[in-house]
């Protein structure tokens, strides 16, 4: 195995495992926590796959700005410290059995499908800037254009949901 | 490398966030399920662009893609998720059940609190 | 008219020009700060004027003084005369981890026992050193400046006014007992000084 | 295994500069702060004119006692300083101080400068939450809200300068810059320079840690060593900041003799800017949490905005 | 995949290692020198010396929220503009009126939340 091949599967033990813990942790803000973990270390795969500037993106827009999202989320509404025992629905059994299905049935078709194939990463192109640059720009504008007419939305459905006035005034009240 | 590898993660990410999504009763718990899902299938689209070496790169483009609309919902998800903690004070999935059938109204009015 | 951003630059000019002057800093240790007077320093204490009379402890609005005091029997001095009683003052004590410097104490004080001596380096590492017992608080007593004088003008003390009215009245009687009618005796509180 | 060794080697220096800079800036401050405002500051550590003041303090600091409190989220309280404090050293990999003198310049340098640097802020919230303090909490959004307002004029005139220089290597940058960029490129130098300023939570942008009102923000319960990591972080970022500011605006290296003196040129205006940060600290009040966001989004991001139009327009009619 | 592109990320990884390293030593070294007598009132959450009232957590306006989303919706555009400033100045024109689409539209978003009073602080 080359240095490549085991820093892939060491990061991929990490982020499988902080992924674990996202979903099983008791406490709330220990579960962004670990996402940032397990962000940071997918991150790590996209640059092992030479997808260079993608994998910084993650570390710009999922580190920088979804998990700052959420924590700022977490810390409004409500995070205490220590456990939280009532973060599970009662269903948690049926749950985990349906996650299991899910991912034996892609793993299997995965496996399955592509088990004799080889990962060239000598020869791949590296993803850097300018090659991105150069392929969304060219070749993928029309779904980049369309994509600010999503963001537009999503702007203005939020700014619309955060004026909109409760009915009834809020338990703690506002300050 | 074989290319079963990185498919391999990207699959246990998703099911794990399936599980994230099913088991969780916060609400922004559930998104960090949902943000699994959506890291899982970037690992796909890394990985097989990686393979395929088209020059459209369009597994790293639609990684790209996929991580602003990404960021998108989360944002407006988030702002819902907010807006029903003003309103209810409480995020719990299961217990925000005005727009389900009125089965069990007395449950429903306790839950509505 | 005013540009936008000239308060903004006046902000900078101001600090800058700052910068580049001497600064005021007095270094203290090093060379001793010129103390004003009447400067609040530390509390000394004049044993011999305390009559345990407790008007300052009472007065202390951070309770910082401790005073105890017994009677003592002085016996008569003249045949069949009564015993005396007087108070002995057996501790006098300021907790300076307490005093808050009002100069309560020293102002109500009837019989001047108690004087501001600019002294201030009595730091100490352990709190309960800082309660000065009265051997401490007398040892202080010799850091108290004279007073200082008064300035050209001003209206003399109250003391030395009634003094001086008495001195008057005095010579107006030695005057008229001269012209021949017999003169009152003087009255007695002359002999009030100032210490 | 010699590619190893010479990374190591890039690294240690790297490490200095980290461990050394700071300190630099810190007693600048110390110094020009109390100077202007005609005081002394330090005057004992060190025999003349207190220059080891930072190293007594360091001293004590790693003498004292960890205090961790009893409702606060242990695990989270202990890392988050180190999570607040290592983005910046890492940056300070890819900024380069000379032709070839550099950590290791990287095809995204710039993206990835903008990109770790805002992993720092995850420290601070998480020392905000797990302190299980109102105060810090607070201190903590206020952190976040702040950050998100700030962050976006600062990532837009960065953009703008990587569209004039046409590459996100932070030596290219240095390479393309012509004096007249100075002109071209001024209102994203205010921009950035106010923008970073913000981040670093520096007056008078200190409303997350104003300690008139909310006693010290998110630091609130920290002490000993660990408070001085915050405090170190603070001043590795205003390093970063002054540092980027140069090589991004100022031209870097650029300079009369830049092959022979080109990183102390670097270091100068790297003085220089941390300098004006010092200033500003100095000449202005803090601003009101609503005059903070209405700075930045209605006077930076539509600056930002312009400077990115001026910018492509220039380039393009130039090409 | 060109050769220099991994070895560039090593001095990445060896300083994050010796990052993780420092940190370390600097607890350890403190470890070894400070003392610890943590007694009751020191643990308690600080409330400028009065007991702590209530728990840690306190409402706080959603207000902050809005900010935090314009900022993603803006970071996430700002994701192709660096991209896109290494290669604009070879595709001319046309190039910079896609990207004056892009960001006008989101530039309307502001607009949008600037007309609402969502910029205005309440």
């Amino acid at each position: 195995m080359s240095w490549v091949q085991v820093l892939f599967v060491l990061l991929s033990l990490v982020a499988v495992a902080s992924a674990l813990l996202v979903v099983t942790t008791s406490n709330l803000v220990h579960a962004a926590l670990w996402l940032v973990v397990t962000l940071g270390s997918i991150a790590g795969v996209f640059l092992l796959l030479a997808a260079e500037f993608v994998a910084w993106v993650q570390v710009l827009i999922y580190v920088g700005a979804v998990v700052v999202l959420l924590l700022f989320a977490l810390m409004l509404t409500r995070a205490p410290t220590g456990r939280q025992d009532d973060l599970n629905v009662g269903r948690v059994v049926p749950a985990a059995i349906v996650a299991v299905l899910v991912g034996a049935v892609l793993v299997s078709t995965v496996v399955a499908g592509f088990h004799d194939v080889q990962l060239d990463l000598e020869r791949a192109v590296v993803g850097s800037a300018s090659v991105t640059g150069g392929t969304v720009f060219r070749l993928w504008v029309l779904p980049f254009e369309v994509l600010s007419v999503l963001l537009l939305a999503a702007l203005v459905g939020a700014i619309v949901l955060s004026k909109l006035r409760a009915d009834e005034p809020a338990e703690a009240g506002e300050d | 490398m074989p290319l079963w590898w990185p498919l391999l993660l990207g699959s246990l990410l998703f099911s794990i966030g399936v599980y994230g999504v099913l088991a969780r009763r916060n609400a922004v718990l559930v998104l960090m399920g949902v943000e699994l899902m959506l890291n899982a299938v970037n690992v796909n689209f890394v990985a097989f662009d990686a393979h395929l070496r088209s020059a459209v790169h369009g597994g790293q483009t639609f990684a790209l893609f996929v991580i602003v609309i990404a960021a998108a919902e989360i944002g407006l998800a988030l702002a819902i998720v907010l807006l029903v903690f003003r309103t209810h004070g409480h995020i719990e999935v299961d217990e925000l059940r005005e727009l389900g059938e009125a089965a069990e109204p007395a449950e429903r009015s306790e839950a509505a609190r | 008219m005013r540009f936008p951003g000239t308060g903004l630059a006046k902000g900078l000019a101001v600090t800058m020009r700052q910068m580049t002057r001497r600064s005021v800093t007095a270094h203290y240790p090093d060379a001793l700060p010129d103390l004003p007077p009447r400067s609040r320093g530390v509390i000394a204490l004049i044993e011999e004027n305390c009559t345990s009379c407790m008007l300052c402890a009472r007065e202390c609005p951070s309770w910082c003084i401790y005073i105890d005091s017994h009677k003592d029997v002085v016996p008569a001095t003249t045949e069949g005369g009564r015993d005396k009683s007087r108070n002995v003052l057996d501790r006098f004590a300021i907790d300076f981890s307490l005093c808050m410097y009002c100069s309560i104490c020293i102002e109500v004080c009837p019989f001047d026992a108690l004087h501001w001596s600019p002294e201030f380096e009595y730091a100490e590492l352990d709190i309960r050193e800082l309660t000065h017992e009265k051997d401490r608080l007398r040892e202080w007593m010799w850091t108290v400046p004279a007073p200082s004088a008064l300035d050209p003008h001003a209206e003399p003390a109250k003391e030395l006014g009634a003094a001086e009215k008495a001195a008057d009245k005095a010579r107006a009687a030695d005057l008229s007992a001269a012209e021949g009618a017999p003169a009152p005796p003087p009255p007695d509180n002359s002999a009030e000084e100032a210490p | 295994m010699s590619d190893l060794l010479e990374a190591l080697l890039r690294v240690l220096v790297v490490l200095v500069a980290f461990l050394l800079l700071p300190l630099l800036v810190g007693q600048a401050e110390h110094k020009a702060m109390a100077h202007m405002q005609s005081r002394v500051g330090p005057m004992y550590a060190g025999m003349f004119h207190g220059w080891a003041q930072l190293v007594a303090d360091g001293v004590k600091f790693v003498q004292k006692e960890d205090v961790v409190p009893r409702d606060a989220d242990p695990a989270v309280f202990r890392i988050a300083p180190a999570v607040a404090l290592l983005p910046y050293f890492v940056v300070m990999l890819v900024i380069p101080l000379g032709p070839g003198l550099v950590g290791q310049d990287l095809d995204v340098g710039l993206f990835f400068v903008l990109a770790v640097m805002g992993i720092g802020v995850i420290g601070t919230l998480m020392g905000g939450w797990s302190s299980a303090n109102k105060f810090s909490l607070l201190g903590g959004i206020r952190v976040a809200a702040q950050l998100m307002a700030y962050e976006l004029p600062f990532v837009l005139v960065g953009a703008s300068v990587a569209m004039a220089a046409g590459t996100l290597s932070l030596t290219g940058i240095v390479e393309e810059w012509q004096p007249w960029w100075l002109l071209w490129q001024g209102i994203g130098l205010v921009v950035f320079f106010v923008a970073g300023l913000a981040e670093l939570q520096r007056p008078p942008f200190d409303m997350p840690v104003a300690d008139a009102e909310i006693v010290f923000g998110p630091y609130t319960e920290y002490g000993g060593l660990r408070f001085a990591l915050f405090i170190l972080a603070e001043y590795a970022g205003i390093v970063v900041l002054s540092a980027l500011t140069a090589v991004l605006f100022l031209g870097g290296w650029r300079g009369p003799f830049e092959d022979s003196l080109g990183w102390l040129w670097t270091l100068v205006k790297t003085f220089l800017v941390a300098f004006v940060v010092i200033w500003v600290r100095v000449a202005y009040p803090r601003m009101r949490e609503d005059q903070l966001q209405r700075l930045a989004w209605q006077g930076l991001v539509p600056l930002a905005l312009l400077q990115l139009a001026l910018t492509a327009v220039g380039v393009v009619a130039t090409a | 995949m060109s050769d220099g592109y991994l070895a560039g990320y090593l001095p990445l990884a060896v300083i994050l290692a010796v990052g993780v390293l420092l940190v370390v030593a600097m607890f350890a070294g403190n470890r070894m020198l400070r003392p610890a007598h943590a007694t009751h009132e020191k643990l308690l959450p600080y409330e400028c010396g009065v007991d702590p009232v209530g728990e840690g957590w306190a409402q706080t306006h959603v207000r902050y929220y809005v900010y935090a989303y314009l900022y993603v919706v803006f970071a996430v555009d700002a994701v192709f503009l660096f991209p896109w400033a290494t290669v604009f100045a070879g595709l001319g024109w046309v190039s910079v009126g896609e990207m004056a689409v892009f960001i006008g539209f989101i530039a309307v978003g502001l607009l949008y939340a600037w007309r609402k009073g969502v910029l205005t602080w309440t």
